[in-house]
């Protein structure tokens, strides 16, 4: 099981800022073609991911017990 | 200690306290970058904001950009304390601190931390216009990542 | 309005105060420049300080600073306060704050105004020092000035 | 009359922070001649002067009931 945490828009897009899943081994990006096809979130090509708080390339391997955020361009400061 | 010198609050900052991190008997100069929520952008008027942060790990990253100062400007000293939650205009939404002997450095260190927060640490701001609300992202108009990830100096 | 933003004074100068004579709805930007009194200078131990100043007109070359970088920087605002008389190792000298709708102005107009201050505004600093005291003078390095006054830019 | 002001390491050399002149009209330039003269400063190479507050120039004229200024080297901020 995975954890994916959405923020900003895509939260608000999903519903929910947080999903469990049960996931077979993937990639980032598949991770993120499936995420973006079940909850039709829009974006995803400007999203990065964070693997266990930190960021990952699309080809990093995501596995169980991994907690997976979905970064949307960020804009603090 | 990083803990401290690297925050995110959903309280008001307090100035003195950033620059009381920072300060030491052998850095002659403090800069402060204090980043306030703006009423008007482009004509827009702002009513309120929302910045929201994936907390763990924009404190990581946060510390990751003091790293980075400290590799750049050697004996410098950085804290930096971002707010999240409700802000109303003039609120103080970052205050960046850096000390160092020279000033310089601390003028380059704190706008080089600046411009590192818009790029790497997760915080988002959603701005409450007086015809609707936004989530705002890309400010530095970078419309994608080449390399698949923000660049992490390190 | 000019007496209070730009001040001489022999009293502990409060940075709260500065960074409120610049706050503005419309200036999302506040730079603060803090200068201490530093205890080591090139492998030389500082005990104490003492600053003098030529008051008035020091107040009016600040005020003239203050309009170098209202020309420079549209939109900007500034204020400094610089202390004088005795001052003890990480004792404030100077602050400067600068707000602008725009970061980048706020750090260059900050940086400019230390650097003029330490060109036209008549105050001197006595280090007292382990071994001796020492008036302070050409930190610029400017040993003369060829066009016989600093430059004032108008 | 003229006032001289001085300040830093020449007010100590002067031994005297203020000083009242008598003197007739006169250069910028000529006047920190004679002070020099009278009460062996040093350095006056790299004094500015200003008159009545402002930076004046070496063949600027001092007047009657001016307030005149011997400024080295600054060292503020």
């Amino acid at each position: 099981m995975i954890t994916v945490l959405l923020f900003a828009q895509l939260q608000e897009e999903a519903g929910n800022g947080r999903l469990e899943l049960e996931l077979v081994d993937t990639t980032v990006k598949e991770l993120k073609e499936t995420l973006q096809r079940e909850y039709n979130l829009t974006k995803m090509d400007q999203v990065m991911v964070a693997i266990n708080e930190e960021y990952a390339l699309p080809d990093d391997r995501v596995k169980d017990g991994d907690i997976v955020a979905l970064i949307p361009p960020v804009s603090g400061g | 200690m990083t803990e401290e010198l690297f925050q995110i609050t959903d309280k008001p900052i307090q100035l003195e306290q950033l620059v009381a991190k920072v300060e030491r008997p052998e850095a002659g100069a403090i800069t402060t970058f204090i980043g306030t929520v703006r009423e008007w952008t482009k004509g827009k008027r702002t009513i309120y904001l929302e910045y929201q942060a994936y907390k763990p790990m924009a404190v990581k990253m946060l510390a990751t950009i003091g790293e980075e100062i400290e590799a750049k400007w050697p004996n410098t000293q950085v804290a930096i304390t971002h707010r999240i939650g409700h802000l109303e205009i003039s609120d103080i939404a970052v205050i960046i601190a850096v000390s160092s002997p020279h000033r310089k450095a601390a003028y380059q260190a704190n706008e080089y931390a600046i411009e590192r927060i818009k790029e790497i640490v997760p915080i988002w701001k959603k701005e409450n216009w007086e015809d609707g609300e936004t989530w705002i992202g890309d400010q530095l108009e970078q419309v994608s990542y080449p390399e698949g990830k923000p660049q992490i100096k390190e």
